[in-house]
């Protein structure tokens, strides 16, 4: 307990002695907000200015994620898709029967079992029309996870697991990073890995619908699964 | 096959891709599972070696991911620094291959997928971050590896282990959002996130912010190469993980660490002003991590502690070799990321046979091993005398440009903790070879051990031939990454 | 000083106050909570800086998810912190 | 007074930079684990918010190019990337939190002290596998 | 006035012993391979040395290069007449050890551990001897250490256990100290490689030239058992007699010495420390050793600890020796080389036969041994003669030539030194051999055992070797010659002051 004290003193000083220079420095960066400040003027202005063409999406941010910096949604893909991983293989010993982590009052259960399907058809919906307005992938996966891990507060996450059978669930947390790695190797024999999608419009509209998918249900579905592990099941 | 334009990026993403795969494949098949990894490996080895050769042919590579200008979309490179890609395969292959019986003692069967998966992802989250050109594509794939390394150490039985991997995640999480913090500056100072671009437009007349993002940059790195002082994460994860894991983050993962330092010191080339304080008290705690470690090695009874932190003395070395920033002591560093790498998997992969057999890890109860089990024995010694650096094995060539960088800068001392460093190496190697050799066993499980299997003892051969020969191919690795120094420092020689 | 700029230094004491709740609350559970309450008020900051998509995840992970996660591991590990 | 001004136009920064204190303030001196995550996620959150103040523009609409929105627009690239570290951040959380679990399963206890004071130096004395010792 | 002729004898030879190793690796406990396997590689090696000495006594240099390691530093092999002559001593000694031995160690355990390690000894120090730069030198002198070390922890008990350590503590840190000098000489001088005349200049500046040759003196010095460095030396007497003969005679003390002979004459340079005057504070250092190391000696009464004593006075002169400067000073050193290798591997058999045949090590109970050993002790009373200086034994030449080095360099004060320790070697051998000749046998002494042949054999060899040394010096093709061609180089004077 003591040696904690004197942590908590020894840590106060790091801070302070931190905060000084932390201050002074973000005090000197460009003014927030100033639209000649380089983090507008530089790559930026580029993305506004040609950037819906180049990616066709006129949500440049999908645009961004899935055009110019594929390889970073790439990489963070295959990030929560390890994350599962990892959790699937720490959990293993630590998971028992799970009773589940809270029980919901009768009218939270009920309106949850209403809400759900409708929350359901918002996640498609922010996902099918990412290239336009707010949203898309990952965005619209996260909202289907929050879902998923919703109804199992209060059906129980084995129901909600049990839905499909352990092979499924890890092919569907798979498919993000299955369907990206085939995308981004179809283009290897035409225009290079993660090929500018600025090709045939048809073709990339297909190509990024197919992206969008398959990051939602793999992110929705890895991030239920991560719940899974964490809250146990009553399957082994 | 060396024409086709676009092994840069196969480089990550085949084994990335090839890891998801195995638990969708191989689930509860730990063989395939095996077979499946050291083959990807392998691949991957090829690839790294195809990629060399163009280097070797034809100079730096850069590769515009989707086509995209390097600017606005991310630019890979294959430099003199990520050719340490090639020896990361190749280590990670052997780690591999060792890994089929030893797994099937320390991790649990339903695991084992996942074990395999998460080291193919690591190795290619590393590829990923020596290749890349883009800063935030660094963090990515930092993130990538790290998070599987964090996995990984918990593979392991052992009940410390979840919370020794706790404390590497702590601490690494930590150091990542130092990196990521520093890379929103330099966002928010150039508006790009290349780093050539970066490092063109980054303005260094107003010292300040660029010196917050520098020093960001710098601890985040420290932290994941675990110098000195921030090192205390380290020693239990690498004891806690199962062998080859241990070999992998002692060998690859920390290094990784110095390719970011590396990566910063590219990105700050110009401002010699802001990186001369830096690499000073980098030198310092080099000296210190250099020194202390070797002790801490010294007084360990875990063989396996001692090894990780004989792996902290070495980065010391290493940073000292990198703050000297004199020509033979850089690429003397440079040189000493890849034959400690080669010697510290040799060594860990050596223990974990030990393990593997008897069950044994404390030093003292590894007496009389030498007759039952004399070439692993015979490993653990090559690999034992070349890290304490004794000529001509591997470890010397960087000790040595190191040193005689030291001198050039005129810092004589650091010559003088390079050689105690060296003799406290020596004294902990004499105690497990006595151990080995000298002493009848102390324990029936070490009297009734047998040589470890083929499986184990390829790799092991490997290794010790690679102790010899990476000694004495020093020249030619010398004439190979000299190129990349003058990117390093801008200003200074 | 515009009625935006207001509603910012608002939400940014809100923040703040929050974060220091959290560091002060010994109950974990509360302290969840108040997490997820955080990232609610960050996600408004968001939605105002011109980030709807960064706003929506936001809403959905910090607020949502990760705090499910925190309740269920400490609905485990007990919920007082020594 | 400039510097007031400074502080003023700056006070994003500056509260992501407390937010990022207060953070690490929790991470190293609590000695809960699960609280040490909760500090983890607010210095998290605070670098997303530090990236995405960079790309902010005043009364700037958001990057969507739907016909007929006059700029200024934010600039999408700090969005695309926090987007990236939030599910970045999500991922080492759960991870975080289902070791804290295996640790809560096999030491007994998440407080540091306890763990510290019930048992052997973590790591230090990793115990030889019981199964060398059975042999004896 | 010197050819370079690239040949691949030098490599031979270190390779053939190391070849003898693996085979006697690889026979496991098979007595009969052993043996075969080691002596005829013995034999081999002897010839090959052999083989090169027409060439080196009129000024050619067989040598051998692997290129460079790293820049400035190669590793090759480069035969000059000084490192003829130290291959020639031990060549021909591990012939005679290895007979020794093979009686010796009859029914000692782990064998093919002791014999695999005694070749791979010898093979290192050729190693050394044929080193072509300070690299190579010190990669076989670390070898050296490691190759060792097994032999003194042959008995694996506790005594021997701390021997070993005492030992690797020494040298090792020897090896270490030789290291930092090296990156020295490297960053002042550019190379590694030694040349007759030395490589380094006196434009590197006071500070860091004596912190070279303190660095490097001292790291040869350690191996070279010179004060106050000599601490293992005594404690390794627990090793087997012939590791022992090794130790004193053929590899290990001999190599530091040759280490130090090496830094004067091929690092430093004979003009450039005798402008430095480093050279005049090593020579009274070991003027001092001879007199203390004697009397240290005088008051032991194990056999083998007095013999070790008189190792390290007996080495001190060839440093001494080398010190002078001056072409006789450093014929004396080398010629001493062989002197000392032969007159103290002699007394070590000796030793070893009265060990096996009565039991006995102390001093004080060899009454009447000499009538039951006579041939024996008449060696033993040859050798202590050459210590003690008597003309026509090997140590006379040596005493003689020192002298006269002595006066050539005008201090006359280590002639004094020489008498002095004369009569100390008197004082301390004598006795022996009066107790061993003059004084009855006590009654209830047991008999004798007999003693193998091959164990008697190599000692009378000896004992008649020593004798040849100082009766026969200047017979042409005999070391002396060698070691004068030696010493022409190293001092680069053609002519002799007559």
């Amino acid at each position: 307990m003591n040696n904690r004290k004197s942590a908590r003193v020894l840590t106060m000083a790091l801070m302070a002695a931190l905060a000084v220079p932390l201050t002074y420095g973000v005090l000197q960066l460009p003014t927030p907000g100033q639209a000649d400040a380089p983090a507008h003027s530089n790559v930026s202005a580029k993305y506004i200015e040609a950037g819906a063409e180049l990616a066709g999406s006129e949500n440049l941010v999908t645009g961004v994620l899935l055009n110019f910096r594929a390889l970073d949604t790439f990489g963070e893909v295959l990030v929560i898709f390890t994350a599962w991983l990892a959790v699937a293989a720490v959990a293993g010993g630590a998971r028992e029967a799970g009773q589940d982590s809270i029980p919901p009052s009768p009218i939270v259960d009920y309106v949850i079992r209403l809400l759900g399907p409708f929350i359901a058809i918002f996640a498609v919906f922010v996902i099918v029309n990412g290239h336009v307005l707010p949203g898309g992938g990952f965005q619209g996966g996260v909202v289907l996870g929050a879902m998923l891990i919703m109804l199992s507060l209060v059906l129980g996450t084995g129901v909600v697991e049990g839905v499909f059978s352990d092979r499924v669930w890890i092919w569907l947390r798979a498919a993000g990073v299955l369907v990206f790695a085939m995308v981004a190797l179809l283009g290897l024999p035409a225009a290079g890995f993660l090929f500018g999608l600025g090709q045939a419009p048809a073709l990339r509209q297909a190509l990024m619908m197919a992206l969008e998918l398959a990051i939602g249900v793999g992110g929705g579905a890895v991030l239920a699964g991560l719940y899974f592990s964490i809250a146990g099941t009553h399957r082994s | 096959m060396t024409e086709w334009p676009h092994w840069l990026p196969i480089l990550a993403v085949l084994p990335l891709v090839g890891g998801a795969l195995t638990p969708l494949l191989f689930h509860r098949r730990p063989v395939a599972a095996w077979f499946w990894a050291v083959s990807v490996a392998a691949a991957t080895t090829l690839v790294a070696m195809t990629l060399l050769l163009k280097l070797i042919a034809s100079g730096g590579l850069s590769y515009a991911v989707g086509g995209w200008l390097p600017q606005y979309g991310i630019e890979l490179r294959f430099d003199e620094i990520g050719a340490f890609a090639l020896p990361a395969s190749l280590l990670v292959l052997l780690s591999l291959s060792f890994s089929r019986h030893y797994v099937a003692r320390a991790v649990d069967s339903g695991r084992i997928s996942f074990y395999y998966a998460l080291i193919l992802i690591n190795l290619g989250g590393l590829n990923g971050f020596l290749i890349t050109g883009d800063l935030f594509n660094l963090f990515v794939f930092m993130e990538i590896f790290s998070v599987s390394a964090y996995a990984l150490v918990a593979t392991a039985r052992e009940p410390v282990a979840a919370l020794a991997a706790l404390k590497y995640l702590f601490l690494g999480a930590l150091s990542s959002l130092l990196v990521l913090f520093s890379v929103g500056v330099v966002f928010a100072m150039t508006g790009t996130l290349n780093i050539e671009d970066a490092a063109a437009d980054l303005d260094l007349s107003t010292p300040m912010p660029a010196a917050l993002a520098l020093a960001g940059l710098a601890t985040g790195f420290a932290v994941k190469a675990a110098l000195f002082p921030v090192h205390f994460w380290l020693p239990d994860a690498h004891a806690a993980a199962p062998a080859p894991v241990s070999a992998i983050l002692s060998a690859l993962v920390v290094k990784a660490g110095v390719v970011g330092l590396l990566r910063t010191l590219e990105l700050f080339a110009g401002g010699e002003g802001l990186l001369q304080p830096m690499l000073n008290s980098i030198v310092w705690l080099g000296a210190l991590g250099a020194l202390g470690g070797a002790l801490m090695a010294l007084v360990q009874r875990d063989i396996k502690l001692m090894l990780a932190y004989s792996t902290v003395a070495n980065i010391g070395y290493i940073l000292i070799g990198l703050g000297l920033s004199t020509a033979s002591a850089t690429t003397g560093a440079m040189i000493h990321v890849v034959n400690h790498a080669v010697i510290k998997v040799l060594l860990f992969l050596a223990a974990g046979a030990f393990i593997h057999r008897t069950g044994l890890r404390c030093i003292d109860d590894l007496r009389g091993l030498a007759r039952r089990m004399p070439f692993t024995a015979f490993a653990m010694g090559v690999g034992l005398v070349s890290l304490s650096g004794v000529p001509p094995m591997a470890g010397f060539v960087g000790k040595w440009q190191i040193a005689v960088g030291a001198l050039q800068a005129g810092r004589p001392i650091l010559v003088a903790v390079l050689v105690i460093a060296g003799l406290l190496v020596l004294a902990f190697s004499v105690r497990v070879t006595n151990a080995m050799y000298f002493r009848p066993p102390s324990r029936i499980s070490a009297a009734a051990a047998t040589e470890a299997p083929v499986s184990m003892l390829f790799p092991l051969l490997v290794l010790t031939a690679g102790c010899f020969g990476l000694g004495m191919a020093g020249q030619v690795m010398l004439r190979f990454v000299a190129p990349a120094v003058p990117g390093l420092y801008g200003g200074i020689p | 000083m515009s009625p935006t700029d207001v509603l910012d230094l608002v939400l940014l004491a809100l923040l703040l106050t929050c974060a220091i709740g959290i560091a002060r609350l010994k109950d974990l559970a509360a302290a969840a909570i108040l997490f997820s309450a955080y990232s609610f008020i960050l996600c408004l900051v968001w939605a105002h800086r011109g980030a709807p998509d960064v706003a929506m995840t936001e809403a959905a992970v910090g607020a949502g998810i990760t705090t499910v996660l925190f309740l269920t591991v400490i609905s485990r590990v007990g919920r007082r912190e020594k | 007074m400039n510097l007031a001004a400074e502080a003023f136009s700056h006070v994003d920064y500056l509260v992501t930079v407390a937010l990022f204190l207060i953070g690490a303030w929790i991470l190293l001196t609590s000695g809960n684990l699960v609280k040490k995550v909760i500090g983890l996620n607010i210095m998290e959150t605070s670098v997303f918010a530090f990236i995405v103040t960079t790309g902010m523009i005043d009364d700037g609409a958001p990057p969507l190019l739907a016909a007929g929105v006059e700029g200024p627009f934010a600039s999408p690239l700090p969005h695309a990337l926090v987007l990236t570290g939030i599910v970045v951040a999500v991922s080492v959380t759960s991870l975080a939190l289902v070791l804290i679990l295996r640790v809560k399963a096999e030491l007994g206890s998440v407080e540091l002290d306890e763990i510290a004071s019930a048992g052997e130096q973590p790591g230090a004395a990793a115990p030889p596998d019981s199964r060398g010792h059975a042999n004896d | 006035m010197t050819v370079e002729l690239f040949d691949l004898r030098p490599l031979l030879a270190v390779l053939i012993s190391l070849a003898c190793a693996g085979a006697v690796f690889a026979v496991r406990e098979n007595p009969r391979w052993r043996a075969i396997w080691s002596l005829s590689a013995a034999g081999v090696k002897f010839a090959l040395v052999w083989s090169m000495l027409p060439g080196a006594l009129d000024g050619k240099i067989h040598a051998f290069g692997f290129g460079e390691v790293l820049p400035g530093v190669a590793f090759g092999f480069r035969v000059d007449a000084l490192g003829l002559f130290f291959a020639l001593v031990s060549s021909t000694l591990w012939v005679i050890t290895t007979v020794y031995a093979l009686a010796y160690m009859r029914n000692s355990h782990s064998l093919s551990r002791f014999f695999g390690y005694f070749a791979l000894c010898i093979s290192t120090t050729v190693g050394i001897a044929f080193a072509e730069n300070l690299f190579t030198l010190f990669v076989f002198y670390e070898l050296l250490t490691v190759c060792t070390y097994p032999l003194i922890m042959h008995n694996e008990d506790m005594a021997a256990r701390r021997a070993g350590r005492k030992y690797l503590l020494y040298t090792l840190s020897g090896g270490a100290l030789i290291m930092a000098g090296m990156v020295m000489v490297y960053t002042e001088a550019g190379t590694l490689s030694l040349a007759e005349g030395g490589i380094l200049d006196a434009s590197a500046g006071h500070a860091s030239l004596l912190t070279i040759f303190v660095l490097l003196i001292a790291g040869f010095g350690v191996k070279a058992a010179l004060m106050p460095l000599h601490g293992w030396l005594p404690a390794a007497m627990v090793a087997p007699t012939p590791v022992s003969a090794l130790l004193h005679a053929v590899a290990v003390v001999k190599a530091g010495v040759f280490g130090i002979l090496r830094v004067i004459y091929e690092v430093f340079g004979a003009d450039l420390l005798r402008d430095l005057g480093y050279a005049d504070w090593l020579a009274m250092l070991a003027g001092t050793v001879i007199i203390i190391a004697s009397i240290n000696a005088l008051r032991q009464t194990h056999i083998k600890a007095r013999l070790a004593w008189s190792t390290i006075s007996q080495l001190s002169y060839i440093v001494l020796a080398a010190c002078l400067l001056v072409p006789l000073g450093a014929l004396a050193s080398i010629i001493h080389i062989a002197n000392q290798a032969f007159s103290k591997i002699t007394m070590f058999f000796v030793a070893g036969v009265i060990e096996r045949a009565t039991g006995k090590t102390r001093v004080d109970e060899l009454a009447g041994v000499g009538r039951q050993l006579p041939w024996t002790m008449t060696a033993f009373t040859v050798a202590s003669m050459s210590f003690i200086g008597v003309p026509l034994t090997a140590g006379f030449v040596t005493k003689w030539y020192l002298s006269l080095g002595a006066l050539q360099a005008g201090s006359e004060v280590f002639v004094g030194v020489m008498v002095i320790s004369g009569l100390l070697n008197a004082a301390y051998w004598l006795p022996m051999i009066y107790q061993a000749f003059f004084r009855p046998l006590p009654a209830n002494r047991p008999d004798a055992v007999s003693v193998s042949p091959m164990m008697v054999g190599p000692v009378l060899i000896c004992a008649a070797y020593v004798i040849l040394l100082g009766a026969g010096a200047s017979a042409p093709a005999m070391p002396f010659s060698v070691a004068e061609a030696a010493a022409r180089f190293a001092i680069q004077l053609g002519v002799w002051p007559q």
